[in-house]
């Protein structure tokens, strides 16, 4: 099986191979013949020529294909595509869209205490957008570059989901 | 003996009681709200009970709540851990109208020292030295203005019902006074239900200290020695030791006899906490305030005492005497805690709610964890992210170190983002490992760390292949295989599960 | 300092060793058989190496397979544990012709501890008392029947090579001598590869107390007290304590005194242990055996004294002083450990294997539980059943109590059954509590245990009730439900893991 | 929904009525009214008015009818079945033969070290049968009652599970 991960902005490639508790695996180049136990539903054990890596891999909520690799005290983000099969476009959310504008983002479910600025607003990176209330903490989310803010799709008192878009700023 | 005491708490805390209760063979009785019903801490009481929303307004802080269920027990007390209303005079004073045992000091007490600017009054009058800053909340933003102008800037805005460095912020210049001002105002009602806030001049490079007391109802008053609680993020402490690596005994009977006098002042029952400002260089400290119940951080006094604070607290609470004279007390040892919460600290700490999927909490030599919530726990919006504190012992700080290090590299949570990362960054710090502590030094941490970034990246090729082949093992496993589609299945009702809890009370 | 140490073990102690190694910085390097391949001391590995099939005689008892993985590995040390070939000279001395370290005494100390009868030697020669018995193996069992006749009944046949029970037959009369003997050379043969056993004199009422000593490469050696370990089950320890309910300190400074003795007289080297019968009237104490290696109990030492014994054993290892004199120990507190064995008390001890299902480990103050398995884990039938060591600490033995019975509540494992019923019901009893301990104390306690039974069965209709209730919800859930069917088969596909572990090497 | 269940020999009928997490349920004439919380499979906080119980059901692996209940620090071994459905007869292995014969059944996976007697041996109660081994430990198994020695299925170094029969005796 080929693979194609996504990790850190760059790809790799990834050729797998595996026998029961044996595995052949080429990862852009470089060769392994690892054991593995899958010691519990998403726990993968690995060992590379007598080198443990306990692996614990964990699919993000919306996404699918994006997973966490949690190895020793590191964890990994990655995107695994499989090329032999046909596949949409990433459709990202958040951050900065395709036309230049950059959109504040929910990074957590909470309550929306209040907005600060007002749409058509000229604002500068770090000024306070909109103060949004999660386990009792309040936190103001800043803008992350100048500009003016387009869109605000966020009322005080309204309840939020992570990943909700907050506010526009062109 | 008290039969049964109920905890008018949640979380970590309401477990580390209810294991006070189990040692004094005392049945436990939780509270806890409809987004705790399979909680930890109902999960391991003897009763339970409802009373009410999510939300603690709607829960936790409604006095009248848990005086039925205390009724309803026929628990002879209550303890309300820290947090909620663990501080509210008018609590303690329903609790003793219901002729029910508040474990904890007079209503009395509380009223004296809850609010800061009463306490810095009692500490003024009982010879104690405090740091320059107004007695009374402030009036209006034109008084925060003038007061602040009057100290000179960076001046600390501080909640006068507060603590847990919610309602507190710093300002650096007088640009940003009417945002922290308007924040300070609005956190503090959120949390206290009060928005009265004061101001105080900011001392700079200062070192966080406290003094835990214990007084019985037979005029005993001691003092435990100290805490270093230097390390602070927004103004909430995260990691706290015992002793102070200043470990200077003087400085420590000086400190504590100044505690001693604040508590005698109020004439205080039971745990509590003085927490003073300390000068590194002149070694002089100030008066901050007063905590009228158990800290976070007491396993660290408790693992270099001995003395289990909250067996003591209970005890105290039914007419015993301290079990220990100031002359019992010794230091042996050095503890170290972290405290771990769901939060992602490469993202500004932002709370990181969820299903914790995978739990491994370490154990060994000189480790204490002291948990709230179990594998497949869901970690609410609704209250304070705390999860756990680990604790760790060991002959002198080094060794403390070291322990730590192991036991936060041994540490896994599953689902959600924790300060694991962070800590395991800290007690690698050149800077924490020498002991150099003031309550700036997560800013200088921060820019160290900022620093290193670039050199950790090609780390360990290896490893991080390997991180490529498991997430390939596990995707080609998703890709058949009916076992791997049933783990699936489990997950979506746990996820569902979640995102219901995450609606709160629909 | 070592960058690296193979741990030539498993299980907890295993992890134990680990830990100490990771509070050092050394990398722990792990060796497994096939039936550990996903063993929790794999796991917390950085290196494991694959030593030979699941029975230990083919994998862990094998030296050549242990050498090999050591040189492989590039590490400079080996670890023995305890169990295994923690006490076997051929081994010490393959390690040292290999050029590793062996973090453990000479082979000459333990070729002359390492044989019961000629520990006795040393021990009568170094002036330390010893109990009535052969000082050479039974030659035959005419020999045995010779010997015994002339000491009296009862006597005890132990295994020369033994440790842990093994091969150890307690014989009342004549009747009972040949089945017990051949039982007793057939397990020893089979435990330790050395079928040879010896006959003492059997002290009635006993108390086994045990020191602790260590010794530096530099002439130092030092005790750290006493372990009272007379509760035992087929002469085995199941509940450890320090310090020993008499806690008598001209005691612990004679019997310290003669341990040191007769460790000097070996040139003992590291941590090891003296094991003494103590009569319980007469305070009079015999010479038993020295165990040249950590002991299972070391946790209880740990707790009170406050010193580490395996990072103790590494510095030392590796030419260092000890860190402590004898002036500088401490006895602080009191610690009760016990062992959590994979095993059903209420049908005669029978080993449980199986999959554990479920895995709640208690902490909190005062609680130290050092584990090797995690929930999913296999205990298999291959090795010692014992799953964990769960030790408490308390300011005196009460408190110790205390938090050792809430500990114990709080403990569950799922799957399989374990002895925790059995320590449930041995801190709540009056004559531990009262710690009137001694070897018989496990057979009087059955009998008390027997005559209590019947009260008990009564006990709370309501608990039983909701067993009902649950078992009926369980039943029905699994009528319906595709997400419940997806749990059974994940259960079906472990139980097939199960089975095929159970074969073996198939 | 009716069950009977088997406890301590005891004969208990259980009626039930679930709704999300309420249900009432009967068990021999005692009425509860209870909330209820699945942890995670097989793990039920039942809460009746107030007072917490947490229990864990566990299958005895080879019948699916007989559970362990573990609630607090007690465990219930008990047998379910439903009235409405027909079933078998309860086929009980090990233990005391219809016949009057008394039965040595290996407690555990292990090995045979020594078969102590032979067939057609008078044996008296308590006297030793068999010796097992497994996990390091030599169990001698014995004689539950006077009789003859009828079978004996074990012979020195071969392979036993936990529930085979090793001997009979008559």
């Amino acid at each position: 099986m080929k693979l194609t991960a996504e990790l850190d902005g760059a790809e790799q490639q990834i050729e797998l191979r595996r026998e029961g508790e044996r595995v052949w695996a080429r990862v852009d180049g470089r060769s392994y013949e690892l054991s593995v136990r899958e010691t519990e539903a998403g726990a993968y054990l690995l060992i590379d020529d007598g080198r443990v890596y306990e692996c614990r891999v964990e699919s993000t909520h919306a996404q699918p294909d994006a997973v966490q690799v949690h190895v020793r005290t590191q964890t990994y983000a990655l995107t695994l595509s499989d090329p032999k099969r046909l596949r949409g476009g990433h459709g990202g959310a958040g951050g900065h869209g395709v036309d230049g504008s950059a959109q504040i983002v929910a990074p957590m479910p909470g309550k929306i205490v209040r907005v600060l600025v007002e749409v058509g607003a000229a604002v500068k990176a770090g000024d306070g957008i909109i103060v949004v209330e999660a386990m009792k903490m309040q936190n103001e989310m800043k803008a992350p570059r100048d500009g003016v803010v387009s869109e605000i799709h966020a009322a005080s008192g309204a309840t939020v989901n992570a990943g909700d878009i907050l506010a526009t700023i062109e | 003996m008290f039969k049964k005491i109920l905890i008018a708490n949640r979380g970590e805390i309401a477990v580390r009681i209810m294991r006070a209760c189990r040692d004094l063979s005392i049945s436990p009785v939780a509270v806890y709200s409809e987004a705790d019903r399979d909680a930890l801490h109902v999960r391991l009481a003897d009763e339970a009970y409802l009373i009410g929303a999510a939300p603690s307004v709607e829960s936790y802080l409604l006095i009248e709540r848990v005086i039925e269920a205390v009724l309803k027990s026929g628990a002879e007390a209550i303890h309300p851990g820290y947090g909620f209303l663990a501080e509210n005079a008018s609590f303690a004073r329903a609790v003793k109208e219901a002729g029910i045992t508040f474990i904890g000091p007079t209503a009395e007490a509380m009223d004296l020292m809850g609010s800061k600017t009463s306490a810095r009054r009692v500490a003024i009058e009982a010879g104690v030295p405090v740091v320059p800053g107004t007695t009374e909340p402030l009036e209006s933003f034109a008084d925060a203005q003038e007061t602040a102008a009057q100290f000179g800037y960076p001046v600390m805005l501080k909640a006068s019902a507060g603590g847990g460095g919610k309602g507190m912020r710093l300002v650096e210049s007088a640009d940003g006074l009417r945002s922290a001002f308007e924040t300070a105002q609005s956190e503090a009602q959120a949390a206290f239900g009060n928005p009265e806030v004061y101001l105080e001049k900011a001392v700079e490079r200062p070192r966080h200290i406290e003094i835990q007391i214990f007084a019985d109802t037979h005029g005993n008053c001691v003092h435990l020695g100290e805490r270093e609680c230097s390390i602070q993020r927004r103004h909430q402490k995260v990691i706290e030791e015992c002793p102070s690596p200043i470990d200077e005994p003087s400085l420590r009977e000086r400190m504590g006899a100044a505690a001693v006098l604040a508590a005698r002042a109020v004439d205080y029952v039971g745990a509590g906490t003085v927490e003073f400002l300390v000068s590194d260089t002149t070694r002089d400290f100030y008066f901050l305030e007063m905590n009228t119940r158990l800290q976070v951080e007491h396993p660290v006094t408790e693992l270099v005492t001995g003395i289990d604070l909250v067996r003591e607290q209970i005890m105290v609470a039914q007419g015993a005497q301290l079990s220990f004279t100031q002359d019992d007390v010794r230091w042996s040892g050095h503890a170290i805690e972290c405290r771990v919460y769901a939060e992602d600290p490469d993202n500004n700490f932002m709370p990181s709610p969820g299903r914790i999927t995978q739990l491994r909490v370490p154990a060994g030599p000189g480790i204490r964890d002291d948990g709230g919530v179990s594998a497949n726990a869901e970690v609410s919006i609704y209250y304070d992210p705390m999860i756990s504190k680990l604790a760790a012992w060991g002959r002198d700080r080094a060794e403390a170190i070291d322990r730590l290090r192991r036991a936060l590299d041994e540490y896994a949570v599953g689902g959600i983002k924790t300060t694991l990362p962070f800590f395991r960054e800290i007690v690698r710090d050149e800077e924490f490992i020498a002991g150099r502590l003031d309550t700036g030094f997560i800013a200088r941490f921060n820019e160290r760390r900022a620093g290193a970034a670039q050199a950790d990246e090609a780390a360990d090729e290896t490893q991080r292949d390997m991180a490529l082949i498991a997430a390939a093992l596990h995707y080609s496993e998703r890709q058949k295989a009916p076992v791997a589609q049933a783990a699936t299945a489990e997950q979506s009702k746990w996820r569902m599960a979640g995102r219901a809890a995450l609606r709160g009370r629909s």
